[in-house]
């Protein structure tokens, strides 16, 4: 093998061993979360619980995914929660793509009067939290009649900036002579964007959509303003309902099994977008 | 930075931007500024009453030492989360970045935190930190440390930057990762030949060679510690004991929400922009410089 | 096919006083079916001309003319000419045939006219088996085929070459150069050619127009400009290694400079006294680097010759009937 | 039939600070209000905590579109009521739709607690509770304690919960949930001490909170110095501590009795109930506790109609009948909040069937009521509330005495009160 | 300064079945002080070759001697050589100054020490002024001294060169060629340069070995490799063009392949009957490619020759004592 010392035996030895270490502290929480959900709520609540899984898994998920917690009263199921959460996570991702590809193509593929007013209007918004508009946020969507509706719900996170910076970047790194070729071929600059920008943007799409699902997935504070409509509920915002409430004991069963079942579909669009998202993510940073 | 090769078009790059700037304008521009008006207002709860109060807000804020006990805690805070998740996150890339075989493997064992919404992995460590009823909290208490997050202000404190710096761990994992790979083997080669042991090339190539990265984390995970670790607190501590683990963000919302104090939460708001736009203002001079760097 | 005209060409970056002018004032006509290469040092305009032709870039003064029509303000993908890129500029996500199809597509050609015009290019290209390919499953030599197949499916007026072959390595420039010079025989098309290198520029040209920063310098046959330099400056790029020059070895006449070709000197027992410096072997033959006072000469021999050793005084005279004069103020040749 | 089917029905939303057995039963109550009539479509939701459920009630009224019905705890009381343009006094609402509504159906402390001085009823009272003590038959046993004479002052309270640590009864004597509303609000009424001003509150907004006395600072000491051997030991703010208590951790637990229904579901031990201990030297004590939970507020909002205005009433009205307020009653340890259901689960006999049922109710309404034990009244109390969480809190961290903690929580406190009395006027 | 002997080194990459093999046991035996240049085309093994050499690469089997030592299991650092990377490898965050100090420092030279090396080796690269910049502000050229320098503060056993010029321009390289040279006659100290560039090879070397897929195909000085190519791949590989390699010619036995160089062609009344297909012109000289048969001839004419009209026949003869012959089979050399 290579010979240079990192890759000596030893090394690799404390490099898997670092790695194990790391992985340990990683899964930890979520193999504790496991078990709990195949617990019962007495057993949980005669602490410590059992480190092994028991045998009320299959009734705890049955639980919350079809009746969700108590009866539906505290929360709808998870099936619901989760679409809820699907919907507004795809339009979110969708929707900041779909208007940041063509705000990006226009600052960087033209040149017009207020160009950099514009660039900067958007790149604005980066700087400013959620926490610090929300309420008069919240009025806006409410005199725009979209309280309980996806809209209400996706629309104000559609206006960031990072989708947009990314891209600008890449269309940046875009060949001149690519454009100058399909100008010699007669293509104007929608069909440019069509037939040339779009199919070379896949990756860049790809590694953005990552990101920006689970950005929406991940939706806290806004979602549980602006739902009143429990049928509206997002996962997140659910399971956060659902532990030291009022006069009850959390049922930790339940909401560590609606948890996994929350992680799981961020979770799994990250593993399986894992080639761009990896490189979606550093580029976008950078 | 910009192109040399554009279309010609008068009103097509306006009609591509609308519904951006239309987005940017409704939803952030104009609350924003509603924000900023309010700083200067004090109201009732309902918005029945109005008074516009000059400073009077900032003021306030900026007379109550518990305004710069919550500044230095979040200083704290958000320096030992920052540290926190980058050290383990350097360890762990380095060892990735040494691995010959089954990097991707664990690579992508160590990202999936990054999925995890921050309320979420508040919970799941509440959930094992709790002192009733979690698992690693009891283990504590057998090894007969007094662990009380609900009491003590430094293990609720300790808690939620564990939680905070578990999850963003998996971020800067890619990014050191990346970094590593980045630097150009041959370096590494030629320090060897120079004589440079593994820990000497560390110290003197690879780290200085990581410092962008390292600095751009850092911003990172301070904007990452100030703001979106509200999730995890609201979760976990909901800002306490006492005031031990409110942070300026969580500070923010109880005023405003939870004590319904709108004008003094609406001035920490704009400080609060205000830092924000210096943490931007320095990373983008940082990111320029960078760009000449390489 | 058509001719193309060149008249007064100019161009400025920039507008007002702090414009840059980088053309300044382009005349040259290039006939039907003519190779003309343009060559010169880096950043002396050659690019800019060329978009110019394109229409890739703007006239700021002057006229360019195809065929009868001044073009100035035609739109690129309506002066139909074709342009090979020196990175191939290949969309990288269409396959061969796409690429080259793409131009065809939207000028509206029906499919089976696009087909039959890819299929002609690709044969004469030898690019058939890899019509299904993507761009980056080629290599270097092949993709710069399909970007001249990409170019010959437009059958246009002219061709514009940027730099085609600067991207490949040694050998297949060598072979691609000949396949450029054979495509040419056979279309017959008008075609502008840019290049630093002046063994490319030698080698293709029917006429070469070589520029210096922004202005044409000597525009001529490749042995016009080879033997008969216009300037000091066409004698220094031209050749490798290039003239020497030298200004104060004896029997050069003040105000003046003395050209002389590594290849035009003998050594001897007579002429310049000069001093080994260091020796290179080529191949069949060797450069021989001596000091002559205070210049440096380079000296070209067989390679059968026998090596003279570091420091060795070496007697070197120039064939005097290919001595070449310039005056040293303004360069220009007086020969 | 078939016409009143096909109109659309008129949607009323309420919004619900309950959780667990509580919450699913008052969704219920919706679920049947909806499946009793066809002409409105009542929407029980569940909003987060009381804090965070007004403020997004408060947002969504700034925005022109409140919820019709929010529960809301005891300690918000004050706000609302001070909001008048925000909210409609269920008295009037009834009248509006035409509804008989008499303010002195409902038992006498929640109407001294939600009413005006001329009768009306501000809000309507839903979930009445008081605090009361909770304690683990079993630990008791262990520890060598009689379990049917649980302690009933605050002596007692401390040898027992002493007594449990010595003998390792269990990890911890006792703990306690809500510490503001047991530990001062309900403990100064016990011992008939008014906490501010104008009559707590009731007379001004200009009311100064007078807690820092020797009593209180005798209480929250005792708490401190209990809490190293953990004879006492702090679960956290709200309903935190409650599962101390369930998972049998700590044998005895104060909490309001509104948290029996998940005591009973998930604890694995025999229970006993018995009223707030009090300090025996405390002239008169014990006195009765007062009253907490939550009572429903009805919201104004522009865009009202007469028709939802009925729906509220409706409502309402079907959820203070003597079928709601016994199941109600019966299934959670809250108190049943009208005198007629009360009366009808006297004569059912619940309380004498459910021993240790009746203690809510003897402490509250049979106990001696004083001059203090009829509940406060102060503006910006959620937060004053945790001003004293936070200043107990850190006393009990030992980094301050029960006096510093208490002159600390007066004056930020007070400091709020000044605020609230700047915006009211 | 050391001999350097390698002994039957193999390399392999991976284990068991599925390794590959890369290098198949190269011999060498390099003197004290020489320079030898390992040429071979892309792949070939060229780098792995000197990376073992440095010790970067483990070795698979043989052995590798510096001077006496056989310095299989000796670390990098302990080998005392210095290397020349491709991209140069300069610690970007380092001056130039630090760069060439950073190996002293390792090895514990006092600061006055570490000046007086790097100002030494500053004074010979001509980096004096630049000692206080950073790599990145270096032009490539500068940037190479600075790697050259680096080696050089070292005071090395060896210096290992890997393509240390090919990411510089044309005419920077040329330059840097010859500044190589002057540096080795100065220290003397023995060096193994890597290039698949053939002028480099040639007009470095005192020794060239030539490579071709992990073996060794000739070991000797640039004349003996030009003019005695060992092997019809050695033929092919060195000169440009290269030389002609004719299996169906007449008077060539069959089983043989005949070899003659381009300049070592005859254009007569006798001869083999060629016709022109394309002709360049490289400034002193003119390429003539003809057909002969179904093979591909090229001639190299001098420029003041007649140019020849395509598809004009031409008798060509080669210079018979410049004839080559090669197995056909082996394709080792049989003059
Ligand atoms: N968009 C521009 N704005 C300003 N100056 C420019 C621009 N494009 C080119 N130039 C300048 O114009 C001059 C000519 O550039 P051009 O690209 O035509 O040179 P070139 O001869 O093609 O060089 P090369 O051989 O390096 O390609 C250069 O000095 C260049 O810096
Ligand atoms: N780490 C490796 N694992 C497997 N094969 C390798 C590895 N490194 C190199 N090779 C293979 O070994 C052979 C020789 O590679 P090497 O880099 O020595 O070639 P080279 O002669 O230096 O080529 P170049 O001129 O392109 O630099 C190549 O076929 C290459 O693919
Ligand atoms: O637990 P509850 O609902 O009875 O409420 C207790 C206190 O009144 C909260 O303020
Ligand atoms: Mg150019
Ligand atoms: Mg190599």
């Amino acid at each position: 093998m290579n010979n240079s010392p990192s890759h000596s035996l030893p090394g690799q030895a404390l490099a898997h061993a670092v790695i194990w270490i790391g992985i340990a502290i990683t899964a930890l929480p979520l193999y504790i979360a496991f078990v709990a959900s195949t617990l019962s709520n007495p057993d949980i609540a005669q602490a410590p619980m059992p480190l092994w899984p028991g045998d009320q898994g299959w009734e705890n998920y049955r639980t919350v995914i079809i009746e969700g917690m108590q009866g539906g009263h505290l929360s709808p199921p998870v099936w619901l929660m989760l679409f809820n959460s699907l919907i507004m996570a795809l339009v979110i991702a969708v929707g900041k793509i779909s208007v940041s590809i063509i705000s990006a193509y226009a600052v960087v593929f033209f040149r017009f009067p207020g160009r950099m007013f514009c660039f900067w209007l958007i790149f604005i918004t980066l700087m400013l939290p959620v926490e610090v508009r929300i309420l008069p946020t919240y009025e806006v969507v409410t005199d725009l009649g979209l309280l309980n509706t996806f809209a209400g719900l996706t629309l104000p996170l559609i206006a960031s900036a990072t989708a947009t910076l990314l891209l600008r970047q890449f269309f940046l790194t875009l060949p001149d002579e690519l454009v100058e070729a399909a100008k010699m071929d007669g293509a104007g600059p929608l069909r440019f964007f069509w037939d040339v920008v779009l199919p070379l943007t896949r990756t860049q799409l790809a590694a953005l959509f990552v990101i920006m699902f689970v950005y929406g997935w991940n939706q806290y504070l806004w979602p549980l303003l602006i739902v009143t409509d429990q049928n509206l509920d997002t996962i997140v915002v659910g399971i956060a309902k659902l532990i030291g409430t009022g006069d009850a004991t959390t049922d930790w069963n339940l909401v560590m099994a609606t948890t996994l079942l929350a992680l799981l579909p961020p979770a799994l669009v990250v593993l399986l977008m894992q080639k761009w998202f990896v490189k979606g993510l550093v580029d976008s940073e950078k | 930075m910009q192109r040399k090769v554009i279309f010609p078009n008068r009103w097509l790059p306006y009609a591509l931007l609308a519904p951006q700037l239309v987005v940017t304008l409704i939803f952030f521009i104009w609350p924003s500024l509603q924000a900023l008006m309010m700083a200067f207002q004090e109201q009732d709860p309902f918005g029945l009453s109005v008074r516009f109060v000059w400073f009077d807000n900032f003021v306030m804020v900026l007379t109550d030492p518990e305004y710069y006990n919550t500044l230095v805690r979040t200083l704290v805070f958000a320096t030992a989360v920052t540290l926190l998740a980058m050290v383990p996150a350097l360890l762990l890339a380095l060892a990735a970045d040494a691995l010959l075989r089954a990097r991707s493997a664990y690579t992508t064992a160590l990202m999936i935190p990054y999925a995890i919404a921050p309320a979420i992995a508040g919970v799941l460590w509440l959930f094992m930190f709790n002192p009733a009823i979690g698992v690693v909290a009891h283990t504590l208490q057998v090894l007969g440390l007094d662990w009380n997050p609900t009491l003590d202000g430094n293990d609720a404190m300790l808690l939620v930057i564990m939680a905070s710096a578990w999850k963003q761990v998996a971020y800067n994992f890619l990014f050191f990762l990346a970094g590593l790979q980045s630097i150009p083997r041959s370096l590494l080669e030629a320090a060897a030949i120079d004589g440079a042991g593994p820990w000497r090339r560390f110290r003197t190539i690879v780290f200085p060679l990581l410092s962008p990265t390292t600095f751009f984390l850092l911003v990172v995970g301070l904007v990452y510690a100030f703001f979106d670790t509200f999730g995890v607190i609201h979760a976990v501590t909901a800002g306490g004991p006492a005031t031990d683990t409110t942070t300026l963000v969580y500070k923010v919302y109880t005023d405003g929400m939870i004590a319904l104090d709108l004008g003094g939460s609406a001035a920490q708001s704009v400080l609060l922009m205000l830092m924000v736009i210096g943490l931007t203002t320095l990373q983008f001079r940082f990111l320029e410089r960078r760009v000449h760097y390489s | 096919m058509a001719t193309l005209a060149l008249n007064q060409v100019k161009k400025s970056y920039g507008i007002g006083p702090g414009a840059l002018q980088v053309i300044h004032g382009v005349d040259a006509q290039i006939a039907d079916g003519e190779f003309v290469v343009i060559v010169g040092p880096s950043g002396c305009g050659k690019s800019t001309l060329l978009r110019m032709v394109a229409g890739l870039e703007s006239i700021t003064s002057g006229t360019i003319q195809i065929g009868e029509r001044v073009v100035n303000n035609v739109q690129p993908a309506e002066r139909d000419i074709a342009m090979v890129f020196q990175n191939y500029a290949l969309y990288p996500h269409m396959s061969v045939f796409d690429n080259m199809a793409y131009g065809l597509r939207i000028r509206g050609l029906t499919a089976p006219q696009i087909r039959a015009r890819v299929d002609a290019a690709a044969r004469i290209l030898e690019l058939a088996p890899l019509l299904e390919r993507k761009p980056s499953q080629l290599s270097g030599g092949q993709r710069q085929r399909v970007a001249m197949g990409r170019a010959i499916v437009r059958q246009p007026q002219a061709f514009l070459f940027d730099e085609p072959l600067s991207n490949l390595d040694a050998k297949l420039r060598a072979q691609t150069r000949l396949e450029i010079q054979k495509l040419h025989r056979e279309l017959g098309i008008t075609s502008l050619f840019v290049t630093h290198d002046q063994v490319e520029a030698m080698t293709l040209a029917q006429r070469m127009l070589v520029m210096n920063a922004g202005r044409v310098e000597q525009f001529g046959t490749p042995e016009e400009v080879y033997e008969r330099p216009a300037s000091l400056f066409v004698a220094g790029f031209m050749g490798a290694p290039p003239m020497n020059l030298l200004r104060h070895a004896s029997g050069v006449r003040p105000g003046t400079v003395l050209g002389i070709r590594p290849e035009h000197l003998v050594i001897g027992d007579s002429g310049w006294d000069t001093v080994v410096d260091s020796v290179e072997l080529l191949g069949a033959e060797r450069l021989i680097h001596a000091r002559l006072g205070d210049e440096l000469l380079t000296i070209r021999v067989s390679a059968q010759r026998a090596i003279p050793d570091l420091g060795q005084a070496l007697r070197v005279q120039p064939q005097p009937e290919f001595i070449h004069t310039f005056d040293a103020a303004t360069g220009l040749s007086r020969s | 039939q078939a016409p009143a089917a096909a109109q659309p029905r008129t949607e009323i939303q309420m919004w619900m600070g309950l959780t667990g057995v509580n919450g699913e039963l008052l969704s219920r109550f919706g679920e049947d209000f909806n499946r009793s009539q066809n002409e409105y479509r009542v929407v029980v939701s569940f909003r987060g905590q009381y804090p965070e459920q007004r403020a997004a009630a408060m947002a969504a009224f700034r925005a022109g579109n409140p919820p019709h019905i929010m529960q809301m705890f005891d300690a918000g009381s004050g706000d609302m009521i001070q909001s008048r343009g925000a909210i409609i006094p269920v008295s009037q609402v009834f009248q509006r739709a035409g509804i008989a509504f008499n303010p002195a159906d409902f038992i006498a402390p929640a109407r001294g607690y939600y009413g005006l001085p001329n009768g009306e009823l501000l809000s309507m009272p839903f979930n009445v509770s008081t605090a009361v003590l909770f304690y683990n038959r079993d630990a008791f046993t262990r520890a060598g304690l009689d379990p049917n004479r649980p302690p009933r002052t605050w002596p007692e309270m401390i040898a027992a919960a002493k007594q449990i640590r010595e003998r390792n009864a269990a990890e911890c004597g006792f703990t306690t949930t809500w510490l503001a509303w047991i530990m001062l609000e309900q403990f100064n009424a016990r011992h008939n001490q008014q906490i501010g001003t104008l009559d707590n509150g009731r007379g001004g907004a200009a009311s100064e909170l007078t807690v820092n006395n020797a009593l209180n600072q005798r209480m929250v000491q005792t708490l401190i110095d209990l809490q190293p051997t953990r004879a006492f030991s702090y679960g956290g703010r709200s309903n935190d501590a409650a599962a101390k208590f369930i998972s049998g951790q700590c044998a005895m637990l104060l909490q309001s009795s509104g948290g029996l229904a998940a005591i009973q579901r998930d604890g694995r031990f025999a229970l006993g109930t018995a009223q707030l201990p009090h300090w025996p030297d405390v002239q008169g004590a014990p006195f009765a506790t007062t009253i907490g939970g939550a009572s429903l507020w009805v919201f104004n909002a522009p865009n009202r109609t007469p028709q939802e205005m009925r729906g509220i009433a409706m409502f309402l009205d079907f959820l203070r009948s003597d079928r709601v307020m016994t199941e109600w009653a019966r299934t959670t340890g809250f108190l049943p909040a009208t005198n007629s259901s009360f009366r009808a689960m006297q004569q059912a006999g619940f309380f004498t069937q459910n021993p240790g049922r009746d203690v809510p109710i003897l402490s509250l309404i049979e106990a001696r009521q004083g001059q203090f034990t009829q509940g406060y009244r102060f503006g910006r109390w959620t937060e004053i509330r945790d001003i004293y969480h936070e200043e107990v809190e850190r006393a009990l961290q030992g980094r301050q005495t029960a006096a510093q903690a208490l002159r600390n929580f007066e004056r930020r406190g007070n400091a709020q009160l000044r605020a609230f009395e700047r915006s009211v006027n």
